[in-house]
């Protein structure tokens, strides 16, 4: 499979993009472009596995694009076809999607022209094979994703979201940019083979380690850089808002592994500590700051925060191994980082299909104006619930057995020479399980009062279910989801060599294993197969109906609630989203979240309603990015009295310049 | 027919000269907007077209006038953008007829002026005789400080003036930064004009008295320096650009401020060539930066739209300066590229902003909301140069950005925290502006123009072209030119 | 292999058996302690079975979910406590889910249920699934630290390896004494005893299982309750096969060392039932927000556990 | 002879610096422009002493401009100016004459060292006019910034220009220096007659605040 045609593919995207312009008001423009971009993807997505499964050699070639002396090269190995597929698996479903629900955008001449030109900004990023090519196509991805962010610009609160995002993308580019003036050093060695061969220093290693967590961790939203992804996630129409999250940020990490696995060279046991940690602070944290919101598409945003922290685990502990020179567990965290990143582009899509329907259907994207969806959206909320379960790592759905392998990972560090390490391996492995239950305890609250319970608002007691199209779009993925889970064997095995290239290293092949159960080491260690608990759990859950409805009664009446007895009709008396949220608000509450609760009760005999307001609030705003702001808004302030002097003044200045340099001189050799 | 060609192959020079002066001097007596419209556009044309025969057949430098690698990039630069300007200021000159900003009798004015202005930055940029090279450029001074005061308004004869008085003590000091060279060079030259022609300066350069030189540097920079618009010594800049008309903001953007920075590397390639005098690299770069940071900072709290495009120019200048006092191949390289990329950019820019303070009847920002609604062509061309000026990709300032930024940080990595700080906070500081200006529901008055979007586009073509493809001879040229400067 | 499918049927049909059983010795100890004579030990049979004839009233704001929850929750309960070695290792499918699988479907089953609980869109519901989340996400990290220091003395996370290796002897060591203790603790948190919560009642406020499952009614509560009585099976049986593995039966055992190891285990699970009995009659129950305190105690002495292992392991 | 002519060459340029100084602290306008007239006497003669000692006729034609521009026809139609805008005794200096004084010197202090420091061959004679022309140039820079008066800043431009032609001058076979003393009489023309016509007084220089608030609105 050379890369050739899936750069056709790509170019193929970028015309559609323009072809975009002119067809965007019609009212059949819709349909057919988002077609068209899907059998684009489709055909991307193909050569993508067919050099998976067919574990060919490295592709590459050079187009005179680009750097003139470089020109423009592009590479298809393992890793990126890999990558590439995650790629157009989510492109492919978002276009699936889009044909139903993109009918419904306002203005769609907003949105069609970036669309296809942001679907191949991604696939060029993972496909380039010289620095600049790839920050080329990087900072495209992040422009076209601003302009579809900005789609619906009118909406209160979205310039701010794309102007945050524009600059924090653009802070990541150039941080990437200095670790590969670093990686390329003076000569400008900007293409990856040079790179390769080029040794750098444990210090510069260091720097350039940095960098890149700057640069792709501000893209992939690693806390504290991780402000604008719950901002401009939400802000983009669904299935834009489903590609950023569930596919933008998984370019991140290939970026992230591409830098640092493959041209960087050997790592030093340190920098699998620092990515351990941050990975472990990004997960929980995220999940906590999910917890709190009741906007669902920010909640579901924020929830990518902490499947980045998930994955930046695996790769953290993939780094600590392989600096130890222990190859197989490093393949193991590996597999279980890359398998975690293909989970999260399942569901995480799912769930912002599902969300964008509820936002179709209902208008509404705050949870507390929903409810009893589940009545009028049976689909929707039946594949919702496959993405909830998935994403809270239940088994036996994929999301589980990512989070196994990286819990299986994590029991190998003992074996680790650094005392660092052995430490913060299980602590780290705390934070995961914790955020694993957090992640359950937030979507019981997500679908929960979305979907269940009783409509809180006329929108939502008049909700309709959402076209075919969405619908398809959603269930491919939700069957995706529950393929992944209980047949994982096949995906590790895909992985392989992956793994392989990048770590000379690759997880016991898998499809041999009796029942297709998996098994990292060996058997008798650890072993799960998700076939079997899911055949298990059904075929039980079959029997003992069918047993009690054979031998017990089938009688079922309707009645209103009991509710103890006092059964209230105001849907208002519910548990809202906030107060389900409220206990664990109170556990990790005011240290972490800044959550100030006020009680506003009137006096007696005053007719008001009392009102208790929660402010929650994220903690790096506070401390990192309002003093920035502030510190450059009062500089520009100071500077901005030199726009008002007179003439004379002005003079004085060159004349100051002028004198000072003769100074210079005076006292040169 | 051939002969024709011939003829113009063996006088390029010439008619890069004479064309715009005759015109100028047909424009001043003749009345008629639309044909002296027609007529500026079409001298332009062909001096854009004489200035591409130099590339055919290059004359050999004459004691006065020169034709090298590094004047011709400049050259026909100049010649191009101030063709699709003088087609932009057709349309743009039309509407201020209409609402009665400008009279006929102005507007003579103006088309001479204009003429008068390619000649001068022509003149400067062939001059292969410094003190040619000081008047012409003093000649374009004089011609746009006349230009910028033509409303007539309390603001545009400050600005005018203000731009008169800086602009006359950089002529000044250039002058004598100027003398001062050729005292260095006459014992080594000999008396008479020899002492004035920059190719025999250059020849000689390694055994001229380098105390004298480096003196020379300080005055040249600080007078030139000046017109380029570094800071501390922009102060003119920023008025001049926002009380103007704008086809003029877009030369002086475009142009103007490159026909000074030509200045500056000629004489840094005279110190460059002499061992003993002290490298003027660092001297440039550091103006550069601090023009950066500076504009950077100074791009936030700009109301006046005009205004803040101004502050963007100098911030790029300082890019530009900055690259080329690294020095090196690669970053002259990216100076050479980010200087046309730069000027092709900022006009585009200016070209789109006249129509749209045209449209909404004012430059303040804040009156100014939503254009990509109300003026769908205008406010996306506005998104696409600022997302280009900004140095996003696939436009061409990002490639240029891309090698002085990598290639700097392998160098010195401390200069390039700096750079990108400074870029960053530019950034930042337009991208604010830019949602504004684009996004969000429209106010104000939005009446259609009719606006030139030709130019407009066909630069923005070109940059896009630029970032993502440049021509092999294009980089070969290039890459002898960064050589050059060493 | 048949031997082995043979020892998985019976155990999954012991458990089931066994389960309400429990629950009636639990609580004819409690009434025999409080000095009342209190319901047969079979009592909990009884109740299930009536249940199940009963007719199901459903609220009429429920969806689907409501009623496929309780199967779904029966199942997942069951097929978990079915993979916890009781009286023998030698079970035919325990390698498809290891300790950590097995934690995970029973939180499967508490989604599940919570989710039942949110419902009908009562107020009830509402507190009982948040309150119980928010248990489950204290309990579940500290059961995890337990895991590490179980897995990293046996090197396995396979319960069977597990109890094999623990029954061939490890020695005795501090950090498997504080996982004990977690542990405990954990289990008395995620079956909803005092001092967390209350299974008598569910007119107290600080109620949280109880009021989750308060709107279901006949078969459906039927299940629930056998779920529920499963899930104390199965860490009662957790806690005997880990931290007592003697008696259990290993694999390819001949037929009266299993019959052995049914006996014992059915001694293991009375001396459990009394130990729960009298220590919830020695406690009171405590305020919910006090909860996290007592889970948090879990939490630290799992993963001090696990550290101490960690860092001791490489010395 | 050449050691006349040196001495000679220096007298009177040192003469001309002199004047810049004095330039530094008038503080009536009208004496100012007097002292300025009689600066470009000086220079006049400077300079024809220089076409007699280079004997290059050409320089005679700089002196007569000098002379005729710089010494009558300027000061005259500043004097006119002064009466007509009525601003006779304004006095605005923005450093006193102390501080402005010791700056004075301190810059040529400055020049001489920069000067005699970096030129070590040049010939003797143009080393020493250089060294003066740099003081000159550099005083009336200084006037120019010390002064919040239009006219006296064109004085200060004015001498600095001297400065200029001193050194053009003193650069021997230095083509152009006609063309330069045109082309600046011409840019002194300019500055004068914008004084005059657009009353640049408060605009060359505003002092008053509520001008500069309103123009900051207008001007962000």
């Amino acid at each position: 499979m050379t890369v050739a045609p899936l750069l056709a593919g790509a170019a193929a995207l970028l015309a559609l993009s323009i072809a975009a312009i002119p067809l965007a008001r019609r009212p059949a423009g819709n349909k057919i472009l988002y077609g068209l971009a899907l059998a684009l993807s489709m055909l991307l997505l193909g050569g993508a596995i067919n050099h998976l499964v067919s574990g060919a050699d490295p592709a590459w070639i050079r187009l005179p694009l680009g750097l003139p002396w470089i020109g423009s090269r592009f590479r298809l190995d393992a890793l990126s076809a890999f990558f590439l597929a995650v790629t157009n698996l989510g492109g492919s479903a978002a276009s699936l999607y889009a044909m139903g629900r993109g009918a419904q955008e306002p203005e769609p001449q907003r949105v069609l022209p970036f669309y296809p030109a942001f679907l191949a900004a991604m696939n060029l990023v993972v496909l380039a094979d010289d620095a600049f090519t790839f920050l080329l196509a990087w900072e495209f991805m992040s422009l076209t994703s601003w302009a579809l962010v900005m789609a619906h610009h009118r909406e209160r609160g979205n310039a701010h979201a794309g102007y945050v995002y524009i600059v924090m993308a653009t802070f990541g580019t150039l941080a990437l940019l200095l670790a590969f003036g670093l990686l390329a050093g003076p000569g400008g060695g900007y293409d990856f083979a040079a790179m390769r061969t080029h040794e750098v220093t444990p210090a510069i290693a260091g720097l350039v380690l940095a960098l890149v967590l700057l640069g792709a961790g501000s893209k992939a939203g690693i806390v504290p850089l991780h402000v604008w992804l719950p901002l401009a996630h939400p802000a983009a129409p669904s299935h834009v808002s489903a590609l950023m999250s569930g596919v933008m940020t998984k370019a991140a990490i290939y970026g992230f592994v591409r830098i640092v696995f493959d041209l960087l060279g050997e790592p030093s046991w340190w920098s699998g500590l620092i990515v351990l940690f941050l990975g472990g602070i990004t997960a929980v944290l995220g999940v906590l700051y999910a917890l709190m919101q009741h906007d669902l598409k920010r909640l579901l945003a924020y929830h990518t925060v902490e499947n980045i922290g998930i994955i930046y685990i695996g790769l953290g502990l993939a780094l600590a191994f392989r600096a130890n020179g222990m190859g197989a567990a490093a393949a193991l965290a590996m597999t279980a980082a890359l398998f975690h990143v293909l989970n999260h582009m399942l569901f995480k899509s799912l769930l912002f299909f599902g969300a964008g329907a509820v936002l179709g259907a209902t208008g509404e994207r705050d949870m507390e104006k929903l409810g009893g969806l589940a009545r009028n959206m049976p689909y929707t909320s039946f594949v919702f619930l496959v993405g909830c379960v998935a994403i809270s790592a239940l088994p036996p759905l994929n999301g589980f057995v990512s989070e196994w392998l990286t819990f299986q990972a994590i029991l190998l560090s003992p074996d680790l020479p650094q005392w660092a390490l052995k430490i913060m391996a299980p602590a780290m492995g705390g934070l995961l399980a914790l955020s694993a239950a957090l992640a359950a305890a937030c979507f019981v609250k997500a679908y929960g009062v979305t979907f269940l319970g009783r409509p809180r608002s006329e929108a939502a007691r008049e909700a309709r279910e959402t076209d075919a199209f969405s619908l398809a779009a959603m269930s491919a993925l939700a069957i995706l989801c529950l393929m992944a889970g209980i047949l994982p064997g096949f995906v590790i095995d895909t992985l392989g060599p992956t793994t392989l290239s990048l770590i000379d290293e690759r997880m016991p092949v898998q499809a041999s294993v009796r029942w297709l159960s998996i098994v990292p080491i060996a058997e008798s260690r650890s072993s799960y197969n998700g076939l079997l608990v899911f055949a298990f759990v059904a075929a039980s859950a079959t029997f003992a109906a069918l047993v009690i409805h054979r031998f017990a009664s089938t009688r079922l009446r309707r009645a209103p609630a009991w509710d103890c007895g006092f059964p209230d009709p105001s849907p208002a008396t519910q548990y809202s989203a906030s107060s389900f949220a409220q206990p664990i608000r109170r556990v990790f509450g005011t240290s972490i979240f800044r959550a100030r609760e006020e009680v506003n009760m009137p006096p007696p005999g005053d007719g008001r309603p009392a009102r208790l307001t929660v402010t929650v609030r994220d903690l790096a705003w506070e401390l990192i990015y309002v003093p920035i702001v502030r510190g450059a808004a009062w500089i520009s302030e100071r500077l901005n009295h030199l726009q008002f002097l007179t003439i004379r003044q002005y003079l004085s200045l060159v004349f100051a310049v002028l004198v000072f340099l003769l100074l210079v001189l005076a006292s040169w050799q | 027919m051939t002969g024709a060609a011939a003829w113009i192959g063996s006088n390029g020079v010439a008619l890069v000269l004479a064309i715009p002066f005759a015109s100028a001097v047909l424009l001043l007596f003749l009345r008629g907007y639309r044909l002296s419209a027609r007529l500026n556009a079409l001298s332009s044309l062909l001096t854009l077209l004489a200035s591409l025969s130099l590339l055919a057949a290059r004359p050999a430098a004459s004691d006065y006038l020169l034709v090298d690698d590094l004047n011709i990039v400049f050259i026909i630069l100049n010649a191009f953008v101030g063709f699709t300007t003088s087609l932009f200021s057709a349309s743009y000159i039309a509407h201020e007829l209409e609402i009665g900003r400008l009279t006929g009798g102005h507007l003579r004015f103006y088309h001479a002026m204009y003429q008068i202005l390619l000649f001068g930055m022509n003149l400067a940029l062939l001059a292969n005789n410094i003190g040619l090279m000081w008047v012409a450029i003093e000649l374009a001074t004089l011609t746009t400080v006349l230009m910028v005061g033509i409303y007539r308004t309390h603001e545009a004869l400050e600005a005018a003036w203000k731009y008169f008085i800086l602009g006359s003590v950089g002529i000044a000091l250039a002058l004598f930064g100027t003398i001062l060279v050729y005292m260095a060079a006459r014992p080594v030259v000999g008396e008479g004009p020899n002492g004035m022609v920059w190719t025999v300066l250059v020849e000689h350069a390694a055994s001229l008295d380098p105390g004298l030189l480096n003196l020379a540097f300080v005055f040249l920079l600080l007078g030139y320096g000046t017109k380029v618009g570094l800071a501390p010594l922009h102060a003119w800049l920023p008025d001049a650009h926002s009380e103007g008309p704008t086809p003029i903001s877009a030369v002086l953007s475009g142009l103007l401020l490159n026909v000074a920075l030509h200045a500056v590397l000629r004489f840094k390639l005279l110190l460059a060539a002499n061992p003993e005098a002290i490298a003027p690299g660092p001297l440039m770069a550091a103006m550069g930066l601090v023009s950066l940071i500076f504009a950077g900072f100074m791009l936030y709290p700009r109301r006046d739209i005009k205004r803040m495009f101004a502050y963007s120019s100098i911030e790029h200048m300082g890019i530009i300066a900055f690259a080329f006092g690294m020095g090196g191949a690669l970053a002259n390289f990216a100076g050479l590229l980010h200087m046309t990329m730069h000027s092709l950019t900022k006009s585009a820019i200016f070209f789109a902003v006249g129509h749209i303070s045209q449209a909404k009847g004012t430059q303040r920002i804040d009156d100014i909301k939503g254009l990509t609604v109300s003026h769908p062509l205008l406010g996306w061309s506005l998104v696409v140069g600022v997302v280009a000026i900004a140095g996003m990709p696939p436009f061409g300032v990002f490639m240029s950005e891309f090698l002085l930024v990598s290639s700097t940080f392998a160098r010195a990595p401390l200069l390039a925290l700096l750079l990108v700080l400074g870029l960053l906070v530019a950034f930042g500081t337009l991208m604010v502006r830019l949602h504004a200006l684009a996004f969000g529901e429209p106010v104000g008055r939005n009446e259609r123009v009719k606006a030139s979007y030709v130019p407009m586009i066909a630069h923005f073509a070109l940059v896009l072209t630029a970032g993502i493809y440049l021509p092999a001879p294009l980089v070969a040229w290039f890459q002898h030119v960064a050589e050059m400067l060493h | 292999m048949i031997d082995g499918l043979s020892i998985q049927i019976s155990q999954m049909l012991l458990v089931l058996a066994l389960a309400p059983l429990l629950v009636g010795i639990v609580r004819a100890i409690k009434a025999r302690l409080l000095r009342r004579r209190g319901p047969s030990v079979l009592q909990p049979f009884r109740d299930i079975a009536r249940l199940a004839r009963k007719e199901a009233v459903v609220a009429e704001s429920a969806s689907w979910l409501f009623r496929v929850v309780p199967y779904l929750v029966f199942a997942a309960t069951w097929v978990a406590a079915a993979l916890v070695p009781t009286f023998a290792t030698g079970l035919l499918f325990s390698w498809s889910a290891d300790l950590i699988a097995i934690i995970a479907l029973l939180g499967s089953a508490r989604f599940f249920l919570a989710l039942a609980g949110m419902d009908v869109g009562t107020s009830f519901g509402g507190i009982g699934s948040s309150r119980e989340v928010m248990i489950a996400s204290l309990a579940e990290p500290a059961l995890i630290m337990i895991v590490f220091t179980l897995a990293l003395v046996a090197g396995s996370t396979q319960l069977s390896t597990v109890a094999e290796i623990f029954l061939s002897g490890v020695g005795l060591r501090v950090s498997l004494g504080m996982a004990l203790v977690a542990l405990i603790i954990v289990a008395i948190a995620e079956n909803g005893r005092i001092p967390v919560d209350n299974p008598a009642t569910h007119l107290e406020l600080t109620m949280v299982h109880e009021a989750m499952v308060l709107e279901y009614s006949g078969r459906h509560l039927a299940l629930i309750e056998l779920a529920s009585a499963l899930k104390l099976l199965l860490y009662a049986s957790l806690i005997a096969c880990v931290f007592t593995p003697w008696g259990l039966a290993p694999a390819g055992a001949p037929f009266h060392v299993h019959l052995i190891g049914a006996a014992v285990y059915a001694g293991k699970l009375a001396a459990a039932g009394l130990l729960l009995a009298v220590f919830e009659t020695m406690i009171a129950k405590m305020r919910v927000f006090r909860v996290p305190d007592f889970l948090g105690a879990a939490l630290m002495l799992g993963s001090l556990g696990a550290l101490l292992l960690f860092v001791s392991r490489g010395l | 002879m050449e050691r006349l002519a040196f001495d000679v060459a220096h007298l009177l340029a040192g003469s001309i610096v002199l004047l810049s100084l004095m330039l530094l602290y008038q503080d009536r306008l009208y004496t100012l422009i007097n002292v300025f007239a009689m600066q470009a006497v000086v220079l006049a003669l400077s300079v024809s002493w220089q076409a007699w000692v280079q004997d290059a006729p050409h320089l005679y034609l700089t002196a007569a401009i000098a002379l005729a521009v710089k010494a009558i026809v300027i000061p005259v139609a500043l004097h006119r100016m002064i009466r007509i805008l009525g601003i006779h005794r304004e006095i605005e200096t923005a450093l006193n004459t102390g501080p402005t004084m010791l700056a004075g010197l301190g810059l040529v202090a400055l020049s001489m060292a920069v000067i005699l420091r970096v030129t070590s061959d040049a010939d003797i004679l143009a080393r020493e006019d250089l060294a003066f022309a740099l003081s000159v140039v550099l005083l009336g820079l200084l006037t120019m910034v010390t002064r919040r008066n239009a006219v006296s800043q064109v004085v200060g431009f004015m001498s600095l220009e001297n400065g200029l032609i001193l050194a053009a001058t003193g650069a021997k076979g230095m083509p152009f220096v006609v063309e330069i003393s045109v082309a600046f009489s011409v840019l002194v023309a300019f500055i004068v007659i914008g004084i005059f016509l657009f009353r640049i007084r408060e605009r060359f220089d505003t002092v008053d605040l509520e001008a500069l608030d309103e123009v900051r609105e207008s001007r962000r």
